[in-house]
Order: structure tokens, then C-alpha cells, then sequence
């Protein structure tokens, strides 16, 4: 077992690395190597009483932060954030927090299993070799124009093991998807990005130094990209990272988290954001004085205000203090790209940047620097390329369907149909770690490792000053009979031969992370170097990855105010009286529902827990004979769900909103059969990056006459005045 | 030295009256009050029966158990504190008004216990042993208890029948 | 001047050096409401989670919960700063004097509130006298299926039903702190170590250490003008400062 | 001639009457009294034995059946949650404790004040009294989380080398609540002792009520000294009996009071507190004796008119009292001003459970007022009855009110929740039908009637002429 790199060696290296840090120790259990024991014959490396920490990388979303994970006695008890790590500093979210209880939950997919018809649950255990044979046979037999790989939005090893075996035998590279770009609009970013300076990139807000920010939208607070290192930059511009205590201003039609912390929420029209965005640009550029740049020149001020329903007064006073800030900042995001005017929105709300000099200017915008190893931005497929693969699926294209990390089945909109094109494809097989509605629709499941269990490495793409990648090693062995997907492939493809065995000759995963980090190996810019693979290997999992030292980023270039930026009026699909406004729920995010303790976390805004729910204006409301608890159905053009009605107080009253994250049909007892989705009153109505309009819907609602008691952790009583009587 | 026998008799008195009135009588005819006792269904008191005082330690046992129960009181109000300081609330580890609290509790508590077992120990009970009884005095009758010398018991009982004695007889000890 | 003026605004309910020991400052103007606090102390104080029905019925197990309130009207809305409400670890706790089993008691050492899990048997007088209602009381023996119990803290006791519990600052934290420090001849220096709450917050809107030292960064937080306890009338000298938010 | 005879007739006519109407101008021969006694402890009919099998079947099942399932599953069983920690566990304990306060009332306070009425009931109240503690006893334990330790609350040296915090108010309730426990059973066991001794003699030999008897009069026969000790005894116990009852109501509303808790603090407590226990334990007394007065052979000769009459007359006083403390307590709090007090008067009024604030004051205050004031009405035991059962409705929902509503509304309007009563409500009914199970139990047992208290009584009352009334007059005999 050992020729190659064994434990002991690993242990030696580390403790050249131990001096500098004494936490965090270098090397995991190594899962591979290890096997479960009783404690009586405890490992050498735990102590009874004593705690091991393992740096590796959260998996909850794809921002890459670094974990610390305190372990003792091979069981992991707490997730800490890792204070070198560049996106995180030491901190977590709350995903992050309840990683532990994805890993020991007990609804895991335990061993790899055959179903024996798609849905029916009903499956029959194979052992790894009869699994990894399946996976050969597939990777052999398919013709490799047939194959298909359709991956999450983490980890990047995985991604990048994929796309070589991909490339190496002529397979369409792989597919990456996840809820959380669709929302986050990642791709109407980075296309706003090439659009205004010529280079598709993820931008970097600088709000740490800034004295003002508008944020159209951006939910970065919530979940938005990099939430983690998003709130240290608010909460830095707050304690007056800039010039004194920062200002945020929030433009969303509902007060989400993020615009409950704003100083000013400006409830606008869903749509208008790019308007808006535009009528402050001419009103701050007027305020500046010189000439008026041509990004803002078109643009009729009384025009935005009718549309957006803010005050002209109001978009003064707005454009004049985003005119006269010291450091201002426009971020766009969330709901605001999340129309068909989307780009156009994106690209209003950068060019505010570009107005008042905050490129490259502390405390405005950069662009975010390339992970290392990384040659140019790569970004999630959007909802256009999304349904071009669905398409393709429903045609028959796809004979045999690979998927990992990703559950499209719950997070595409319903209307597209990926559960219906599964149909059209053969064989399809899942990696997923838990039973999801994608992985009960598949023909087999071979379960991954938990990320905690799991090697591996993640490009950062957002949060980070400095070029990191964030490294992620075992923190615990396995607890069930899974296996390493990277591994099976590994496997798979030397059985299979071929083209495939060539291209992925490596003995196992960690050979395969390591041909690929041998490339910074004497980077001497780094955090930390090292002369040759094995000590950089141990350097890197001691740290938890490995990032360069000073910040890379880059000014955006390019004349983003040299033309006229048009926001045409938002389409909206449906025929409804109310402004459909989706978001991803603060807590659960798109994948957390499994985890009981982020079930039991209250909603920061509305405080409920184990379900999901619509915001209503209670006035609304009041209009449409619902109270609070009355369960209300809302049909949009595509579709229709129940939903729970939570009477918001702070929500447009043409507006209704409703949080993405339950609704689950599988995934555990925990998230099974809870709330409702909002997926399933999605169209296919896309913006012009080709990222879902996923808040351009109109939808109807009406009473159902049934009722649900939502589990609150507040009460209606004291926050609501409910149930008080009369006031004197 | 002639040796006198006494034996015990009993008369029994279907009222107050007769009975005080026997009381005075067996004075008279020398039996003297230590030889004497009553019993009755209703409480009497000497008085009324014309006897000497009744003597009771009730009221000391039930102070003596009220300055025990105090003592109780004092030990866990002030010394169970000390035998383990604990601190609350910025209290002290012995404050003023619960310690009233709990003093008062326990002498009261000592008060009425040994109130209650003042009259068991005073009336000897409980005494299952066969007593001199008549079951007629809980229907209201009163029963005059005593020893004279065996020489004058005839004249006794004919001077309590005289005086309304429903009965004299030789008492004897039944079981109760 | 100004600045001092404030100290003693702030510290005129503590009598000379009765401060405390171990004290938290929480900056609501920062606090952005993400409930990072709440999991990572469910995690690593094994608070059980009690599911649903018990939850929306005000059994929820939180050592920590996160207040809000709303004031206006749309579209004049506004939210009330994010306040995060754990125990107080008050000077003068009203909790303490009232458990008849002497299961919530102050510690000399650490100057905390305790809770004695062991000694409680379930009176529940401690939270019907606890002002801020940070008790969570074991209704149940809560349901941890295998293998979740794997993630449970060696550190902290497990509760069974009918206990009451409550946050306790991490004093495993601390305690381990002392030990190390201790091992290692020197006091802890400030900032070495963090409750669950304040090591996960990712604004840093949770500060901990020793409040009975100036220079620390709690206590200079907490002499800002801006800070003020939580129901500070009834005189329960909370070791938890709140800095008003916006 | 005639008119001295229409006269006499006339007086004769009011001396019958005189006799009629006071049980202790209507002496029957003591022998007789003895007879009625024990024939109304044997004259069971099955009716008697079918309620009290039903009884027995509600008691296992819903007292110790319920509260087994609730130590087995914990208090999640019941409706207790934050901020209503307390539930009705704590309301049933207040209730009950109330209920005891009666009958030390009546033998104590009312023999101290020589109130000649108490006498044939005395014994009745203080059952009321016992059984009713033992109903609190079982309500505080079950409202413990883990009661399979409660004995850590007691004083007892232990390896633990702890003690209990005499700082608790919950400790002092301990204290006080066992030493009323204890004096008013020994109080009750006193008196009874002359009647057990009575019972013992009337009891056929070789029956088990017969070694049930000899053993619990503890060879009692009467003598002086007999006498003269338990007369001792009873005259220490009907002085000092009273503080303690005094002190374990107010100590329970210190429960109450000595919290932090807006509408709580109130130092008007311990007094509110004591009346509100005598009001629902009059209205109880009443309800008892009406009952024993109708079901129970020769009751109507012991328990007349008079005495509810009197009891009346006390309920309609305690009323008043009730009423003004629970408006001194209400006009004070009301006028502090306290932003979290004002709130929660006004979450009694208009909250949710508004009416039972309403009908608390119709049942305490607005139904006794205008009944109890007319003489005929109060001596009808069956309205009696009636305004008895409102008024301990209206007590319990006094204590509703105080705990569990009042629970609700704190300094944290975040957590202010309604608080719905779980298993609680059997393990409540499971008191009140132990309670009637064990007073229908001691009613076979135990006299009821303390007969030689009443002989006492008739042997002090007299007839005498004043001019040309003839009026009743009672001597001094002790």
C-alpha cells in the first residue's frame, strides 16, 4: 500500500509544518489507507481526551471556505472556520456549522445499490467491484458522444478528473450546474463583466473600504456567492473600513436579510433595478459635474421613477449621496439579474462603479484573480445551455448520464422537464452522496464520500483578494461504504482501457490531486512553498490549500461608459396580479433541507423553521381573505404549489415571495415532504446571459381554505401584536 | 398489722351530676382522690367533677419541641449554608429573610409535632394492654373508677347506688 | 473626556471590581442576522433540535436566538437591528436564588452563571425568573437517530428530559484555555479563544473575553457609547453588552 | 286565660322551632348520636360503590396511568413550553392548597373565635383539608421534570454533602407545605380519636374495622387525663395552626411575588393569595356538606340550615375580601405605569382567555354578591352548592390567570406565546377524582361527624327566658 506515499511519511513531512501552526495537523485519516477499528486498537494518531484538527474545505456551496474540523476519536465534532483561509478568515456560516450533520446523518446513501426501477426505491446492494464494473462497462460501451457528465458546482478535483477522462476519450465535457448560480446569476455577472470591460470575470466588490453601497438585489448577506466573505466586507464597511461608518442601500421588492441591514430599502418594482440604477448614474454623474457620460445619457429620470416606483425626489437624494460618497459601490445580484433585462441590469448597476471612479479604487470594484492553476473564468452553465441539455437528453442524444454533486431534478424549473428526459436516457448513474430526487430517479447510485471524508481541492472564485485554491482532505474515515468518485473513475477507467485508462493512469485520487497541484510546487509566492510534491502536499492539507500571499486584483478596464447601456422594460411571464419574487432560503440554501439542525435554524427574517412559506403583504392579504397559516395555491404560467402564507410586512404589496430550499419529494427524512418548491412555478424565461428570469413571473394566487401551522420561532403575539386584543 | 386488700370498682353514672356527686361521696366515705378516676365519653373538666387539678406536661413538650424545631430551623437555615457555600444571585451565603422563613416553618413544625406527641406521651399512648372500660361511656355515661379496701366495698356500693349508679361492679380489665 | 463620561454610564451598574470575569459585546449594528451563532453553538454544545411541532410551540432548545422586530409601516418599514439573545451570565442573576436544589449557582471562579445539569430536577422556577428567557428545558429525550450522536461533543453533557440548560459561555472553552495557559505558566491572552457563537460569526459581531481587564477587546467595545445592556433597569449586571445597531 | 294559653302555645311554637332550626338546641341522647354515625358510615348503596368504582377507574387512569406516561416521555406530554414554564400543575397545587385552607379555617380559627356552628362539620373541613394537600403534593410533583429525584429537595444529609438553597422560595414551600401537611393531619387525628374509640366500641368483634378501629384510637378510653391532654393539644394546635396556614399560602404566592415577572411582584400576594384559598375552600365546604347533608343517612339532623346559613355568611365575606384585594392589586399595578404590567392587564381583559378574567370576577365577586346576602337563599344547601362550585371555578380560574396566562407576557416580546394545556388537564381531573375517592373513602371510615364535639356543644346551649323572649344562651365549659 505504501511504495507510493505512506502515512508514516505523511506524518514526517507534517511535523516539519506542525512548528509554524500547532493546531492544525497536516495529514487526514487517510481514508484510503485506514480502516474503521475498534478504539481499543486506536489509531496512533488520536489520543483519548485530545482533539485532532483537519483543515480541508466547506462543500455547502462553492465558495470554498477553509474548515478546521475538530475531531477526536475518528468522529468529527465541530466545524471551525480556518484562520488563514483568505475567503473565510476563521469564520463559517450556518451551512458551514451544520456540515456535521450531513455527514452523520442517517438517511446517507450507505453502499453503492442498483434500483430496480427508477423511483421505486427498491435497491439492491452491489459491492464496489460489481459498481466500479458498472461504471467500466458504461464508460466502455457508450459510444463517447452518447455519454454525459453532469456535475455540481464542487469540488473542482472531481471537475477537473472528469473533464480530462472527457476530453481524453471524446465525451462532451462535463456539465456543471447548481440552484445557487442560477440564483446568484453568475453567469449574467461575468457576461456584464466581458460586456463593460472586455473580460468575463467574477467582479470583486471591495465593500470592506467602502463608505456606500447599493446593492441591487445582491442578496450577499444570504447566500449570495461568497456570504462569508461578503458579510466581513459589510461588517467592515460598518465599523468604518472606509471613511467612517458605512452606508448600505438596498433596492429588492422585498426586505430580504441583506436589505433588512441596509440603512435605506428602497422596496422596488421587481424589473426596474436597471432603470434605477441608470436614473442615479445621470443624477450622480450630474452632480459631479463634467461631461455626461453616455452610459447614463438617454437616460429620463421621471421615466425610472414612474416605472420603479420611487420618488424622483427619493432617486435624487440617491444619486446625490452615491455622487458624493467618498468610496461608493454598486453591486447587482439576486433578483435584480434574475429578469429578462437581467444583463442590461447588471451592466447598469457596474457602470455606477465606472462613474464614480471605484474601479480599482479601494473600497470599489475590482475583478476577482484567477484561481491558481486556473487560465481563464469559468462559470456554471446557465439556464439557456440547461435546457439545450435537456433537449438533448429528451432527444435520445444521451445514452448513459453521469451525476454528481448536483440535484437537478429539484433545482431546475419543473416546466423543463429533466425528470421527463431522464426517461430518454438508458443508463443513468449517481454519485450522490444522499438519496435526492435525482439520485431516486437514477438506475444506480454510487454514493460519494461526505465532504469531510472526501479529498480534493476547490478553485476559489469569489471572496478572495489573493489566488487561492483551497485544499480538502479526509477529516474522519468513511462511515459507510462509499467511495470516492474521483476513485471510481479512476478505477472505471483503467478496467474500461482504452483511451480513458491512458488519460486517467493515476493509482488514486490523491496521485491525481497531486499531478495537478505539482504545478505550484516552488511557486515561492505562496503561503507557504515547498521544494518538492510530497512535503507541498502535506503543507497543503496542513493549511487547508494553498493561496498566494499578496492580493491579485485586477483593475476592469475598458471604456464601461462609453456607450449608452438600454434597460428595456422587464417581461414578465404569466398573467398573474402578483409579482412572483423567488429567493434561496438564507439557512437552507438549496441543499441544506436534510440537515435537522438547519431545519430547526429560524429564517433570519421571518423566523420560521422546518417548513417553507410565502411572504404576503398583510394588507394583501387582507385582500385576498388569508391569514397568516391559511395555505394559499400560486399558479404561474408553468406551474402551481401550496404554500403557507406568512403575512411580511416588509414586501411590496403587489409582490409575493417565497423561498427556495424545500419542497423536497426525497432527500431524507428530515427534508422529505416539507414546504413547498418554487422550481415548480418556474418557466423558461431567461435573461440575456442566458441566466433563468427566475423572478420575471406574474402569478395568481387564491385561497385553498386549508391551514398550516408554521413553526415560528417568534412570537406572533409580541413581534405581530396578535391575539393582544385591542389596544387602549 | 392487719393486711388490707384493696379492689378496684367501677359505678357507672348516666350523667354529670350523679357522678360528681359519687366523687364527693367517695371522699367522704375515704377513698381518697388518687384512688379515683373518671371516664367519659365528653370532655369534663375537674372542675366540673369537683377533682383536683389535672396535671399536663402538653404545653412544655410543645415548647421544648418548639425550641427544638428552632434549633432545626437555625442549624438549616445558617449552618447547612456553610457546610457548602454556594453563591446566588448576589446573595449572601446566608440572607436575612429566608432564613425567618425557614425558622418559623421549623419551630412550628417542632411546636405541633410535639404538641401531638405530648398527648401520646402523657396518656401513655397507644396502649393496646387490657384497661379498666366500660364501651357505655362513649354513649355518654360516666364511669367512676376506684380502689378501696375490700371491707368497705359493699358499703361503697350501696352508697353509689343510692346516688344513681347504674351499675357497681368489680372493674375488671378488658381488651381495648 | 467625553469617553470616560460614557465608561461610567456603562459600568455605574457594577460596584467597584464586580464587573465579572469573562464578558461578550455583540454589535448588533453588525450582526447581519445569519444564525452562523446559532448552529455553531447547537454543535458544540449538543443542544438536541426538537423538530416541528415542539419548535413552532416555544420548546426550541437555542442557547442563542436572534431578535427582531419591525417598526413603521410599509413602505416605511424598518427592521430593529439583529439582537442575539444567549444568556447574560448575570452579576445578580435572578435565576439563581430561586432553584431549590442549588442547580443554578454562580461560579466563583469564573464569575458565570451555572447550570448544574445533574443536580436539576425540573422545577423550572430558574427560567420563569430569568427576565431575558434564555432557558431551554428539556421537554423530551430528544431524538438523535444513528449516527448522529457520532457528532456529539465529549466536552459537553448530554441532557436528558426534565433538565433545564442554558448557554454557558463554552465554559469548556474557557476551562480548556485555563488548562493550556496554565501548562504553559502564563494567563490567557485575550482573543486566544471564542465561545462557538463569537469563533463562527462571520461579521465579528460577537466579541468574548475578560471584561475585568480595560485593555481587552470586549471591554473597550463594550465602554463604547454606543453600548447598553439588556433590560438594564432590572440591575441584573449582565456580562453581555450590546452596542446598538444603526 | 286564653291569651296566656295562645301565648304559651306561641312560645311553645318558638322554642320548637328554636330546637328545629339549631342542631344544639336539639339534643338527642348521646347513645342515639353514636347509633346515626356509624349507620351513616355503613349505609352504602351500590350507587355509592358504582361512582366509586368509576372513581377508582379515573384515578388509575388518568392520574397515576397519565402521569406514569408523562415521567416515562417527559413534560413534552404536557403543554408546558417557554414562556409558560409553569402550567396547570402549579395552578391545580394553588387550588388545592386553597382548598385545604378551609378546613383549618373552620376548626381552628372558627374554634378560637367560638363560633358554635363549626361544630358538626369541623371534622368534614378538615378532611377537605388533608385530602386536598395531598392533591397539591401530587400536582407540585408532578410539574417536577425529573421527580424521581425529588427527594433532593429535602433536608436530608446525603453523600452528596449538599443541601437544599433555603434561598427558594420553592424550599420554603417544601417546609411549609410538609409542616401543614403534617399538623393538619395530626390536627385532624386529634379530635378523632374520642370517635375512633366510639367507632371501636360500636364495632363488632373479628371484623377488620374492628382492629381498624382499636388501632387508630390507640387504646383511648376517656379518662380524665385523656381528656385533659387532648384539650392541651387541640387548644395549642387551633392557635398555632393558624400562621401556618397563613404562612403556606403566602409562601406559595411568593412562588409568585419574589419573581422578577411583571404582575408578579406584588407585595399584596400573600394575603390575596390566603383569601383567594379561603373563598374556593368556603365554597368547597359548602359543596361537601351539601353533599353529605343529602346522600348520607341522618346528615339532615347534624347538618341544617344554620350551617350553610353561616357558611354563607362567611362566603359573602370572604367575597369582599377576595374582591378588595384583588382590586387593591389591580389599582396598583394598573397605576404603576410599568410598560410590560400595563400589557399584561391588558392581555387578561382582551387576550385570547379574556373571558375567563370576566368570569372569574362574575364567579368570585358578581354571583356571590347578589345570592349570599339573602338569608333563605344561603341556607339552601343546593345553592349553596352552586355558588361554591362557580366560586372554585372562578379561583381556579384566579390562578389561571395568575400562572400560566401571566407566564406569557414578559420583558421578552419575543417569546411571548400562549401556553395549551397537554396531558395536565387528566392529570387535573386525576386530582379532583382522587380527592372525591378519598373523602367517599373516609366517609365508610372515619365519623364524619365529631359526635362529641356536637354532645359538648348541646351540653353549653340552653333556653332562656328574657323578659318574654325566650333565647338561646351557651355556657363556657371549657
Amino acid at each position: 500500500m505504501t511504495e507510493h506515499f505512506s502515512r508514516r511519511d505523511f506524518l514526517k513531512l507534517a511535523s516539519v509544518g506542525a512548528a509554524t501552526s500547532a493546531i492544525l495537523t497536516g495529514c487526514g485519516p487517510a481514508s484510503r489507507y485506514v480502516t474503521r477499528e475498534p478504539y481499543i486498537q486506536m489509531p496512533e494518531y488520536t489520543y483519548n481526551g485530545q482533539s485532532t484538527h483537519y483543515a480541508t474545505t466547506c462543500r455547502e456551496c462553492a465558495a470554498g471556505c477553509g474548515l478546521v474540523v475538530r475531531t477526536m476519536q475518528g468522529r468529527a465534532l465541530k466545524v471551525e472556520g480556518n484562520k488563514n483561509h483568505p475567503v473565510n478568515l476563521g469564520k463559517t456560516c450556518v451551512r458551514g456549522q451544520a456540515t456535521l450533520h450531513g455527514l452523520y446523518n442517517p438517511d446517507r446513501v450507505q453502499e453503492p445499490a442498483k434500483q430496480s426501477k427508477r423511483g421505486s426505491r427498491d435497491y439492491s446492494n452491489l459491492d464496489w467491484d460489481a459498481a466500479i464494473g458498472v461504471v467500466a462497462e458504461a464508460l466502455k460501451n457508450t459510444k463517447p458522444s452518447e455519454m454525459a457528465f453532469l456535475m455540481g458546482m464542487a469540488p473542482d478535483h472531481l471537475f477537473d478528473l472528469v473533464s480530462d477522462l472527457a476530453k481524453a476519450i471524446g465525451a462532451p465535457a462535463p456539465i456543471r450546474f447548481g440552484a445557487r448560480g442560477m440564483f446568484e446569476a453568475r453567469a449574467t455577472l461575468s457576461k456584464a463583466t466581458e460586456v463593460l470591460f472586455g473580460q468575463a470575470a467574477m467582479p470583486f466588490f471591495d465593500m470592506s473600504k467602502a463608505d456606500l453601497t447599493f446593492s441591487f438585489g445582491a442578496n450577499f448577506l444570504e447566500t449570495w456567492i461568497s456570504p462569508v466573505a461578503f458579510t466581513r466586507g459589510f461588517a467592515n464597511m460598518r465599523r468604518g473600513g472606509g471613511h467612517g461608518r458605512g452606508t448600505l442601500v438596498h433596492f429588492e421588492s422585498r426586505m430580504s436579510q441583506t436589505a433588512s441591514k441596509a440603512d435605506m430599502w428602497i422596496p422596488i418594482k421587481p424589473g426596474t433595478e436597471g432603470l434605477v440604477a441608470l436614473a442615479i448614474g445621470r443624477i450622480a454623474a450630474e452632480a459631479r459635474g463634467g461631461v455626461m457620460p453616455a452610459a447614463f445619457a438617454d437616460v429620463g429620470v421621471e421615466a425610472a421613477a414612474k416605472a420603479s416606483g420611487v420618488h424622483a425626489e427619493k432617486l435624487d437624494e440617491l444619486g446625490k449621496l452615491f455622487a458624493s460618497a467618498g468610496a461608493a459601490l454598486a453591486i447587482p445580484g439576486g433578483a435584480a439579474l434574475g429578469h429578462s433585462n437581467g444583463l442590461e441590469t447588471a451592466e447598469a448597476v457596474l457602470a455606477l462603479n465606472a462613474l464614480v471612479g471605484g474601479l480599482g479604487r479601494a473600497g470599489g470594484m475590482y475583478l476577482t484573480p484567477l484561481a491558481p492553476m486556473q487560465a481563464e473564468y469559468h462559470r456554471p452553465a446557465n439556464l439557456k445551455e440547461m435546457a439545450a441539455f435537456v433537449e438533448k437528453l429528451k432527444g435520445g442524444e444521451v445514452k448513459t448520464l453521469f451525476i454528481h454533486g448536483v440535484n437537478p431534478v429539484f433545482e431546475l424549473p419543473k416546466s423543463l422537464g429533466f425528470e421527463n428526459a431522464l426517461k430518454s436516457v438508458p443508463t443513468v448513474i449517481s454519485f450522490a452522496t444522499f438519496p435526492d430526487e435525482t439520485a431516486v430517479q437514477a438506475d444506480y447510485v454510487f454514493p460519494d464520500h461526505h465532504s469531510l471524508e472526501s479529498w480534493g481541492y476547490q478553485r476559489v472564485a469569489a471572496g478572495s483578494a489573493q489566488s487561492a485554491l483551497s485544499g480538502a482532505q479526509p477529516t474522519v474515515s468513511p462511515y459507510y461504504n462509499t467511495r470516492a468518485t474521483a476513485d471510481v473513475f479512476l478505477a472505471a477507467a483503467a478496467l474500461a482501457g482504452g483511451k480513458a485508462a491512458e488519460a486517467l493512469s493515476f493509482k488514486d485520487e490523491v496521485e491525481f490531486i497531486q499531478s495537478k497541484i505539482v504545478a505550484l510546487v516552488g511557486e515561492s509566492d505562496g503561503f507557504f512553498s515547498a521544494p518538492e510534491i510530497n512535503t507541498f502536499t502535506a503543507y497543503f492539507q496542513q493549511y487547508g490549500g494553498w493561496w498566494k500571499t499578496v492580493d491579485e486584483l485586477s483593475t476592469p478596464s475598458g471604456d464601461a461608459l462609453g456607450k449608452a447601456i438600454q434597460v428595456a422594460e422587464a417581461k414578465f411571464a404569466g398573467e398573474g396580479e402578483f409579482y412572483f419574487h423567488p429567493f434561496v432560503s438564507p439557512v437552507l440554501a438549496e441543499a441544506g433541507a436534510n440537515k435537522p439542525w438547519l431545519q430547526e435554524v429560524p429564517d433570519p427574517t421571518t423566523t420560521v423553521m422546518w417548513s417553507s412559506w410565502v411572504e404576503i403583504h398583510p394588507e394583501t392579504a387582507h385582500e385576498l381573505g388569508v391569514d397568516n397559516d391559511d395555505i394559499v395555491l400560486i399558479t404561474s404560467e408553468a406551474g402551481a404549489v401550496e404554500a403557507v402564507v406568512y403575512k411580511y410586512p416588509a414586501i411590496r404589496p403587489d409582490t409575493i415571495a417565497m423561498p427556495f430550499g424545500q419542497g423536497h419529494t426525497a432527500y431524507g427524512r428530515y427534508a422529505e415532504g416539507r414546504g413547498a418548491n418554487p422550481a415548480d412555478l418556474f418557466g423558461e424565461q431567461v435573461n440575456g446571459a442566458g441566466d433563468l428570469a427566475f423572478a420575471g413571473m406574474r402569478v395568481k394566487v387564491e385561497k385553498t381554505g386549508k391551514t398550516y401551522p408554521l413553526s415560528r420561532l417568534e412570537s406572533r403575539m409580541g413581534v405581530y401584536g396578535e391575539a393582544l386584543g385591542e389596544e387602549h | 398489722m392487719t393486711v388490707t386488700t384493696n379492689i378496684s370498682l367501677l359505678a357507672v353514672f348516666p350523667d354529670l351530676e350523679p357522678a360528681a356527686d359519687a366523687i364527693d361521696r367517695l371522699r367522704t366515705l375515704g377513698v381518697p382522690d388518687d384512688q379515683m378516676n373518671v371516664i367519659s365519653g365528653t370532655p369534663v373538666t375537674e372542675a366540673m367533677l369537683g377533682r383536683p387539678r389535672q396535671w399536663t406536661n402538653v404545653p412544655r413538650l410543645a415548647l421544648g419541641g418548639a425550641l427544638a424545631g428552632m434549633i432545626i430551623g437555625l442549624f438549616l437555615a445558617f449552618a447547612t449554608p456553610s457546610l457548602y457555600p454556594i453563591q446566588v444571585g448576589r446573595q449572601g451565603i446566608i440572607s436575612g429573610p429566608p432564613t425567618v422563613v425557614v425558622v418559623f416553618e421549623m419551630t412550628m413544625l417542632g411546636l405541633l409535632l410535639s404538641t401531638f406527641l405530648g398527648v401520646f406521651l402523657d396518656s401513655y399512648f397507644p396502649s393496646y394492654r387490657p384497661m379498666h372500660y366500660v364501651p357505655e361511656i362513649s354513649d355518654g355515661k360516666f364511669a367512676v373508677f376506684f380502689s378501696c379496701p375490700q371491707e368497705d366495698s359493699e358499703k361503697i356500693t350501696k352508697a353509689m347506688t343510692a346516688l344513681g349508679a347504674e351499675k357497681v361492679e368489680a372493674a375488671e380489665a378488658q381488651p381495648l | 473626556m467625553t469617553t470616560e463620561l460614557k465608561i461610567s454610564e456603562i459600568s455605574a451598574n457594577f460596584a467597584e471590581g464586580e464587573q465579572g470575569k469573562w464578558g461578550m459585546a455583540i454589535d448588533m449594528d453588525i450582526c447581519t442576522g445569519c444564525q452562523a451563532c446559532v448552529a455553531a453553538c447547537a454543535m458544540e454544545n449538543n443542544v438536541p433540535f426538537v423538530g416541528e411541532a415542539d419548535s413552532g410551540y416555544g420548546r426550541s432548545m437555542h442557547w442563542i436566538r436572534t431578535e427582531r422586530f419591525w417598526e413603521g409601516e410599509f413602505p416605511e418599514i424598518k427592521m430593529t437591528p439583529y439582537q442575539p439573545v444567549l444568556c447574560q451570565q448575570c452579576g445578580h442573576a435572578p435565576c439563581e436564588p430561586v432553584c431549590p436544589a442549588f442547580a443554578t449557582v454562580h461560579s466563583q471562579a469564573e464569575a458565570l452563571n451555572l447550570q448544574v445539569y445533574n443536580r436539576c430536577v425540573g422545577t423550572r422556577y430558574c427560567a420563569n425568573n430569568c427576565p431575558y428567557q434564555v432557558r431551554s428545558f428539556n421537554w423530551r429525550d430528544y431524538e438523535r437517530p444513528e449516527p448522529l450522536p457520532n457528532q456529539l461533543n465529549p466536552d459537553v453533557t448530554v441532557r436528558r428530559r426534565g433538565v433545564m440548560e442554558k448557554c454557558t459561555f463554552c465554559i469548556q472553552r474557557i476551562h480548556r484555555a485555563e488548562d493550556v495557559a496554565k501548562s504553559e505558566g502564563r494567563e490567557v491572552a485575550d482573543g486566544e479563544f471564542a465561545p462557538a457563537c463569537a469563533q463562527a460569526c462571520p461579521a465579528d459581531a460577537i466579541v468574548f473575553g475578560r471584561i475585568d481587564d480595560p485593555e481587552s477587546a470586549v471591554s473597550k467595545m463594550a465602554r463604547g457609547a454606543r453600548g447598553f445592556h439588556l433590560l438594564e433597569e432590572l440591575g441584573t449586571l449582565p456580562a453581555v453588552t450590546y452596542l446598538k445597531g444603526g | 286565660m286564653a291569651s296566656t294559653a295562645t301565648h304559651h302555645d306561641h312560645e311553645q311554637d318558638h322554642i320548637a322551632h328554636l330546637r328545629e332550626k339549631h342542631l344544639m338546641l336539639d339534643p338527642l341522647p348521646r347513645g342515639r348520636m353514636n347509633e346515626m354515625v356509624m349507620e351513616s358510615m355503613h349505609d352504602t348503596s351500590w350507587k355509592f360503590w358504582v361512582v366509586f368504582g368509576i372513581l377508582s377507574v379515573i384515578v388509575a387512569v388518568f392520574l397515576f396511568g397519565a402521569w406514569g406516561y408523562m415521567i416515562a416521555n417527559g413534560l413534552g406530554v404536557a403543554g408546558v413550553n417557554r414562556p409558560s414554564y409553569w402550567g396547570i400543575f402549579l395552578v391545580n397545587t394553588v387550588f388545592w392548597i386553597g382548598i385545604s385552607h378551609a378546613g383549618t379555617f373552620i376548626s381552628a380559627i372558627l374554634r378560637v373565635f367560638k363560633a358554635e356552628f363549626r361544630r358538626p362539620f369541623t371534622r368534614a373541613a378538615e378532611l377537605m383539608t388533608t385530602f386536598g394537600l395531598v392533591q397539591a403534593g401530587f400536582s407540585i410533583f408532578m410539574h417536577m421534570g425529573r421527580v424521581w429525584l425529588s427527594y433532593w429537595l429535602m433536608p436530608i444529609p446525603n453523600q452528596r454533602g449538599l443541601w437544599p438553597n433555603f434561598h427558594s422560595p420553592l424550599s420554603w414551600d417544601l417546609l411549609a407545605i410538609t409542616t401543614y401537611l403534617l399538623s393538619s393531619t395530626m390536627y385532624l387525628f386529634l379530635p378523632l380519636i374520642p370517635d375512633l374509640a366510639m367507632a371501636r366500641d360500636r364495632t363488632p368483634d373479628g371484623t377488620w374495622q374492628k382492629t381498624f378501629y382499636r388501632v387508630l384510637a390507640l387504646g383511648f378510653r376517656g379518662t380524665e387525663g385523656e381528656w385533659t391532654h387532648l384539650r392541651h393539644a387541640m387548644n395549642i394546635f387551633a392557635f398555632a395552626i393558624i400562621p401556618v396556614m397563613f404562612s403556606v399560602h403566602t409562601i406559595v404566592s411568593w412562588d409568585c411575588a419574589a419573581a422578577t415577572r411583571p404582575g408578579w411582584n406584588s407585595t399584596i400576594f400573600g394575603p390575596y393569595f390566603v383569601v383567594g384559598a379561603l373563598h374556593s375552600g368556603m365554597g368547597a365546604v359548602a359543596m361537601v356538606l351539601a353533599v353529605v347533608q343529602s346522600r348520607m343517612k341522618h346528615m339532615k339532623y347534624f347538618i341544617r340550615g344554620e350551617h350553610f346559613d353561616a357558611l354563607g355568611m362567611l362566603m359573602l365575606l370572604v367575597s369582599m375580601t377576595w374582591a378588595y384585594f384583588f382590586f387593591n392589586d389591580y389599582m396598583v399595578q394598573w397605576y404603576g405605569g410599568d410598560k410590560w404590567t400595563q400589557q399584561l392587564l391588558h392581555f387578561h381583559e382582551a387576550g385570547p382567555l379574556g373571558w375567563m378574567w370576566f368570569a372569574m370576577l362574575i364567579f368570585n365577586v358578581a354571583i356571590p354578591w347578589a345570592t349570599l346576602w339573602n338569608k333563605k337563599w344561603r341556607s339552601n344547601p343546593w345553592l349553596l352548592f352552586g355558588v361554591g362550585l362557580l366560586i372554585n371555578f372562578g379561583m381556579w380560574f384566579e390562578r389561571y390567570i395568575i400562572i400560566p396566562i401571566s407566564l406569557t407576557i414578559n420583558r421578552m416580546p419575543f417569546t411571548w406565546r400562549m401556553y395549551t394545556p397537554g396531558v395536565e388537564i387528566y392529570l387535573g381531573i386525576g386530582t379532583v377524582a382522587f380527592f372525591i375517592l378519598l373523602y367517599m373513602g373516609a366517609s365508610r371510615l372515619i365519623p364524619l361527624i365529631p359526635v362529641w364535639e356536637v354532645q359538648e356543644g348541646q351540653m353549653a346551649h340552653s333556653l332562656k327566658k328574657y323578659g318574654r323572649e325566650t333565647v338561646v344562651t351557651i355556657s363556657e365549659l371549657e
